[in-house]
């Protein structure tokens, strides 16, 4: 009773279901790398049925497509610096939205007089995916460094952007209106492209995530035109599931950066943006801010972690609150020590009067000499306002007004995480190295409040 | 009726029975007060204090006669039961289950008398629980005089010039002055240890926050909730365990007491000898004649350089508090013998009957 | 595929919309970038895609552009794959708690 | 372009659109009404729609018809009192159920010889709607206690439901399988209906709620099945929806009685169930145990909160806790005190020195004759770990051990929850009338860890 | 309507599972009876059902099946809502907050 | 190098300039060290814990022969200063600022002599920073001694005999001392205020929960931390705002110093006497003539009831920790002037410039 066409569709039902799964998955710690299985099974579904079922052939050049398209997927993805995985995302992201239009191409050149409704699909398609096409490949060149990671810009860009994006989309109306010349769909993909270059150029490489994640839910849409197209379930609601998702992470990620999505895509167009809380050393290195969920994630997986109090825990009146942060996280069997320097604070034996106060047990205050050869050990060193008992400068700069004092070999951790509320100094007026360490990340604000949300999200892990 | 509040005459007594707070409340119920003069003075109450708050101001002479009760904080001596009129109520700690002499006297002159000590500690006697109150001050203050005497800082500083250890204290006997002993303890940064032989304690000793010493003695409670007094052999048992827990402690403070009997010796005077010197034994018990073997009562001796403190009447050196809260208490007793300022003396009540330790053969 | 009425195909779209911003309501920072990657890799499904055009073709233009397009969207699901599969492997396992806590 | 057939589609897209907004808003406290009113704007669309554009007749019957049921459901709706909720939302899920079960029982009728998809889709829809119509029935009954609330169980009652069962699939196998004889279905309506009976019969009162929300997905699947037969997009995604939901919304309210579904529905069927931590006193009334997530929401929308500290407090060390949870809910608005009574605890100013350490302000601590009479402006009061203190047995039973006492009389409140492990007596080891109190909630278990759940639940809030 | 191909069905079907189980992730337990009586109420869209069958029936039968079906339906529909709406009326608005707190 | 290290011949000092632990520690330096006979005990360290430690015992004669350093706590008196050979070290607390005639019999002994005093507060030198080890000692003990002296409790308590009111204490110079006193306060329970002149301790009082008293009189702060002595005009207006404000409070601590000048007078007697009878001053600047004008240096007075605290030199008072305390601070100067044991006077560096008072004049 069951036809060919049903069984194509329940094939293809079953890899929307792992998809579906894979993106549920991959927004949990505990089961990301299992998402992206779950993922990889039901894409592997889909290409079987579409290959056993929709009566094709050309299995030669299809084979050779993939061969390559493998090759050189694998090799990418495998051999690319950790650190330059952005890219990798950028320019996976951008061969997909290219792909999306060469389909639309296609099938503008295939079909005879496609309906209006196909037409429209067709459009959506070539335009979307070149645009995602275009903006990958400029993000990818400006992570590789292949361009300026500066925002380019000119001036006038955005008048000369729009009147683009409007021609495109004039073309785009004619062919649905019923203009079927190969050249308008050739022409507003064109466009299409230098619309998507000039789009990206001017965002800044502090950026370049929440950009990839927007093309990257474009994307998403022109596979889900290219499903009108093709009359293709699969298409459409993997395709428009990458779109909505995509959109939504685009979102979280601005909010996470603490700036607005319209501020991120245009921001530049006036002014350079200097990244919220991003400083630059004049060496190039740079001050790396972090939100309360990375800290928490952080805090979670740490075997060990060192908590670090110093006068900006007394301003903020936050003892109470690092308590039941250590305490939470003691409870998740996370080893957690508290780490008092000689003079953190502004009087002798500050750190004991509050952290007594917040019932914080004596066996777990260590002091300096005590604890510092144990920051190696250690996977998060927490400083909560404390800033002149971390400086380095302490030990490396004979100049330094705080030359020769002891400090707490923090720099030693794995990973440091300052909270305070600027990059102000501390008592002794002088900037703290640590900062820039590439192992350091700064959760800027009050450290009670800081606290407050690491406790949240701590929680919520 | 009219109550009067004499000066006390006790040696070292600085409290007075009623303040003025407490005078106003009594004369708003019907109560008249005679306060004798200068009564309050070393509490911090001076007699225009009383003035303001209707309390007539007399002379020790003249006090007793015209009173129907006499309030006040410890017993009465001999001449001044002498000129009380027969009948009057008299308010007071009594001594009663030791000082058989006074009552005695008291049950000849036909007074009918109210022993603060014999309240039952039931619940809705609390209010005139004066042992509670005092002892709550004792506890209070026992702590004051240890961190005075030692030659250290109780709570932990980690500073430029070295790390302070935190003192480290033993409280005996988590009865109310115990329990209080040990949270100002905890308040001023010590890391404390208590001990008691009624099994219900250590939950207590736990919720302040201090970890309870298990020297696996323990006795029963008794309907009271006081402690039973312990058999020879647990009483060396425990001697014993102390002997060898006490040299790790900076402070001891001892509260340990049986009702009626003499205070419990704990700690041998050799434990004492093992401490480090400059550290500081407490004795609250010393009124009975202490826990400590080296105890003198009334005085603070020193032993191989550890000054053991047997100062009695500890509530007394915090005359005002403590005389608030005895106020109340004796307010409350009277509130409830005289509910609107009129005796009404129900013998077949609990408290009534329980507290009063001489009465007039009519009524017995 | 038989053609499907428009306004189903918009039904399975509007849904999928939905399903979409339901399905990764919480998502922690740090996974927000594996989160784009895995979200990349998914819509390389436009393979389907080209792999009917190119197996459909029968001009060499379209063989061409079919091509390119099956090259392409290889590379996206592939490599794709790949890049959110070694982003994960930096999520060790946390350790197993010591003891019970809150 | 457009016709008339897409026009209904799009149409019937709103209402679903409108549906999953309702859904969603409906599960915030601050949406909640908003959805019920997008709900109702959907459906007035779909409504419309069927009755402008599915070529219809019987104008007059569906009109009589309609305005019985609007007549009926809105009497029922607005004259039942707000205790008799849950049997009205029984009674109105049962009828949405019958109604699936008969317009299958039509199509069953109508059409001549049905395929084997549409025949499963009607036997579905019929099997499912009527079991939903009579077991929402009984829970109905049991509610309005026109049937004992009692679970009612006799001797091989699991033996026979089974048996039924079978046999109504067996029947509805046969339909599908090509026997197309009218008493078919109705006999497997027949034994639906039985089935429907016999199957929520043995379910107590307390257990009530979590049977009506299965039998609301139960009617939500059979709408949806009613939707393949009719080819009914809007059918199949607003039947499934609540299905869906459904479902998980019952998983979630037997997991908030710490129960397992199967432990609710079948758990009867040996014993009588005391549900977890319901006492019941002698005349008959019951302690009734609450959940975080409940208080949590009592706390976030009092005006003024009045915090009982006792023993309790002590012994779980929760000080620190109960001042954060008290901050929490002061920067949300809530006005917040502390009732000292003189004698909680186990020594006098027990609970100053434990909230002196917490850091607590003097200020916001109040003497017992002082805040008395504020207990009757108070929304909750939050009782942690008091027992006697708040004994009204003090005030009310002369042969009482506490008689005379003056208590705090939490009683006056607005509402009392109650925070201890069980329900044993306090120092003086009397019971405590207040627990037996219709407005009085016990929230069971350690006070720190009660007020830990507590805080994560304002916060998520 | 023309009738659509099953497995479409199928795959709406299988998205408004999904849709129906992410869209109320986190339900306070406040708002359970509520949120079972709405649901309970998005169900009336059987209306539907019963409209169309009412609609188009001829025969006796047909119309008296189809008659109950739109009076249950229809009280479905009404009684749902109106629960609904008089739950959530309980629920007040929450207190303006008189100052910044965590 | 051999450090020698006298037992405290000033009137009341207990103290001693290295106590054992730190005694271990030098000689691992390379450092040897003499004490002389019982100079630990007063403080608590036993000779033996001495000779355990490694250091020779002698006797008081010959102690300073042989000696390259003298450590001591308090100044030499002239005796000493004679048995003192030319060109030794010494280390103490010298009173450079006022104690001219002694610096002076120093220099003509040609002691090179660095007094704990001039350290100059910088970070490096903070291990070194007696001034605020012995402040911080001095500021626990202050509020040790107005607890003991006061008749009051000083935390809250809500009891069955009424509320006890939580003392309202007043610390004024918030520096290390007055800090320290303010965390102890309120450590006991009370409600704490303070103030000071110098606008960055506002901060630093909130950082330890107390509230800052604003009465609207700011200086600058020097180099060093310290506060700049006010002008005629603020002062007046000082006294009138605290003349207003003291009577609220049960306890005020003063600490207000400007180094190398009298005490600025902050209370004037008349506020005094219109405090709460029983109420508690405890004046740590008495040493320099005291914050009061009713401080008598060195004694306790009452006046109208308020007990004025002038007691000097509290940290002898905890003479355990202090001299623990003391001694790190020596000893880290000791590891500066001579790294490994041996001296090296680097007269171009900050710390040994500015700590000697006394120099042979080839070094000037
Ligand atoms: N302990 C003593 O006896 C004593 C006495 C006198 C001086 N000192 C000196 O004080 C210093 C102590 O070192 P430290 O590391 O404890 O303190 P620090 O070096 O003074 O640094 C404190 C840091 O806390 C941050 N902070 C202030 N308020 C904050 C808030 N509400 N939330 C979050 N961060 C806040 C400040 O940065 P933002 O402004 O960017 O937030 C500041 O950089 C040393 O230099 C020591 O020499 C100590
Ligand atoms: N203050 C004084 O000076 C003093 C001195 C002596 C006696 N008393 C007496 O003590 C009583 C004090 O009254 P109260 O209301 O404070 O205490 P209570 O009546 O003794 O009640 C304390 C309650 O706390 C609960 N509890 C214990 N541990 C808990 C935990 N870890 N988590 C949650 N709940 C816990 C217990 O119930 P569960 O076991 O069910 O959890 C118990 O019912 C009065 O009867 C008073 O007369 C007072
Ligand atoms: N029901 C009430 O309302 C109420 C009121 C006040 C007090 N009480 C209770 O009465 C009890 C007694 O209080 P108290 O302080 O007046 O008692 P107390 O002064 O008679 O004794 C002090 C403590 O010493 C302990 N003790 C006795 N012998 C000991 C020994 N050999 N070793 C160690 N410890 C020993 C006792 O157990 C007691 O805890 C307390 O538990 C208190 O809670 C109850
Ligand atoms: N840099 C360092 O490492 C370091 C080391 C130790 C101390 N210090 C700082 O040095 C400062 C001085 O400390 P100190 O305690 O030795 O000072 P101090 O003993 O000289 O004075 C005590 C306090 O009295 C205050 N004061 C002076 N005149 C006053 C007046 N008229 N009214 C009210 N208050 C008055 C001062 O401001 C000071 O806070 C402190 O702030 C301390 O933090 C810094």
């Amino acid at each position: 009773m069951i036809s060919d066409p049903d069984v194509v569709g329940l094939l293809y039902l079953v890899t929307i279901v792992c998809f579906v799964i894979a993106l549920r998955f991959l927004s949990s710690p505990k089961h990301a790398r299992k998402g992206n299985w779950v993922g990889g099974a039901g894409m592997l579904v889909a290409i079987a049925t579409t290959l056993l079922f929709e009566g094709i052939g050309n299995w030669a050049l299809i084979a050779v497509g993939a061969t390559i398209g493998t090759v050189v997927g694998v090799v990418g993805a495998r051999n690319v610096r950790m650190t330059a995985m952005p890219q990798m995302v950028a320019i996976f992201n951008g061969v997909g939205g290219g792909a999306a239009a060469l389909v639309a191409l296609a099938e503008w050149h295939n079909e005879a007089g496609p309906a209006w409704d196909s037409t429209t699909s067709i459009v959506l398609s070539a335009l979307i995916g070149s645009i995602s096409f275009a903006g990958s490949i400029i993000a990818f060149a400006k992570l590789q460094e292949l361009l300026s990671g500066r925002p380019i810009v000119f001036p006038g860009q955005n008048v000369v952007n729009i009147l683009v994006l409007l021609a495109a989309t004039g073309l785009g109306m004619a062919a649905v209106a019923g203009v079927h010349e190969q050249w308008v769909l050739w022409a507003l993909v064109a466009l299409a492209l230098l619309f998507g270059v000039m789009f990206v150029l001017p965002i800044g490489g502090a950026d370049m995530p929440v950009v990839i994640s927007l093309l990257n839910a474009f994307t998403g849409i022109a596979a889900s035109a290219t499903g009108f197209v093709l009359d293709s379930t699969v298409l459409i609601v993997s395709g428009m599931l990458v779109g909505a998702a995509g959109t939504l992470l685009t979102l979280l990620m601005a909010k996470a950066m603490n700036r607005s999505i319209a501020n991120v895509l245009f921001g530049a167009f006036g002014q350079v943006q200097a990244g919220a809380g991003t400083a630059r050393a004049d060496d190039g290195r740079t001050v790396r801010a972090t939100t309360p969920d990375d800290v928490a994630v952080q805090l979670s997986f740490a075997r060990k972690v060192i908590v670090v109090p110093g006068y900006g825990m007394a301003v903020a009146q936050a003892q109470h609150d690092v308590r039941q942060l250590a305490d939470i996280l003691e409870g998740r069997g996370v080893d957690v020590r508290y780490a008092i320097h000689p003079v953190a604070g502004r009087m002798p034996g500050h750190m004991n009067v509050l952290l007594a106060e917040a019932n914080v047990p004596y066996t777990q205050l260590s002091e300096m000499d005590e604890i510092n050869p144990e920051f190696a050990q250690t996977d998060v060193a927490l400083v909560i306002g404390a800033n002149d008992v971390t400086n380095p400068a302490a030990r490396s700069d004979p100049g330094s007004p705080i030359y020769g004092m002891p400090i707490l070999d923090v720099d030693k951790a794995a990973s440091i995480v300052v909270l305070k509320r600027s990059m102000n100094p501390g008592f002794a007026g002088i900037d703290n190295e640590l900062y820039l360490d590439s192992k350091t990340t700064m959760l800027f604000g009050d450290a009670k409040e800081s606290i407050l949300k690491l406790i949240s999200a701590v929680k919520a892990q | 009726m009219r109550v009067a509040v004499p000066r006390e005459t006790a040696p070292g007594e600085r409290r007075v029975a009623l303040v003025p707070e407490t005078v106003s409340k009594l004369r708003a119920t019907g109560f008249d007060v005679s306060i004798e003069r200068a009564a309050g003075n070393a509490a911090g109450f001076p007699d225009e204090a009383y003035a303001d708050a209707g309390a007539e101001l007399v002379d020790g002479a003249a006090l007793a006669s015209g009173a129907d009760c006499i309030a006040r904080v410890a017993r009465p001596s001999p001449s001044e039961v002498e000129a009380m009129s027969p009948g009057t109520v008299l308010i007071g700690f009594l001594d009663p289950l030791t000082d058989s002499e006074g009552l005695a006297r008291l049950r000849q002159r036909e007074i009918v008398a109210f022993a603060m000590e014999s309240i039952p500690r039931i619940t809705r006697a609390q209010s005139m629980d004066a042992l509670s109150s005092q002892a709550t001050v004792s506890g209070y203050k026992a702590v004051i005089l240890a961190a005075d005497r030692i030659p250290r800082l109780f709570p932990m500083l980690m500073t430029a010039a070295g790390t302070i250890a935190p003192v480290r204290a033993l409280v005996i006997g988590a009865g109310v002055a115990g329990l209080q002993a040990i949270a100002t303890t905890r308040r001023l940064g010590a890391v404390v240890s208590a001990f008691d032989v009624r099994p219900t304690v250590q939950e207590q000793v736990e919720s302040l926050g201090a970890a309870f010493l298990d020297l696996g003695v323990r006795t029963e409670e008794t309907e009271g909730g006081y402690a039973r007094e312990l058999t020879p052999e647990q009483q060396a048992q425990q001697q014993a365990a102390l002997e060898e827990r006490i040299p790790e402690f900076d402070v001891v403070i001892t509260t340990a007491a049986v009702p009626g009997r003499a205070a419990p010796k704990l700690i041998p005077a050799s434990a004492v000898e093992r401490m480090r010197p400059g550290s500081v034994i407490v004795d609250l018990a010393a009124e009975t004649g202490g826990n400590c073997e080296a105890t003198v009562p009334g005085e603070v001796v020193e032993l191989g350089g550890v000054t053991v403190i047997g100062t009695t009447n500890l509530p007394s050196l915090m005359a005002y508090h403590s005389s608030q809260l005895y106020s109340r208490n004796v307010s409350a007793l009277l509130l409830h013998l005289a509910p609107d300022g009129e005796l009404v003396l129900d013998w077949e009540d609990e408290i009534t009957a329980g507290a009063c330790v001489t009465r007039p053969v009519s009524g017995e | 595929m038989t053609p499907l009425p428009l306004v189903i195909e918009l039904t399975i779209l509007v849904l999928a919309a939905f399903l979409g911003f339901e399905v990764i309501s919480k998502v922690p920072t740090m996974l927000h970038t594996p989160l784009m990657s895995g979200a990349n890799f998914i819509h390389g499904i436009v393979i389907v895609g080209a792999i009917i055009v190119l197996g459909n073709a029968n001009d060499t233009f379209t063989k061409i552009v079919g091509f390119i397009a099956m090259v392409l969207a290889t590379a996206n699901v592939v490599g794709g794959w790949f890049v959110t599969d070694r982003m994960l492997g930096m999520f060790k396992r946390r350790p197993e708690p010591k003891k019970d806590g809150p």
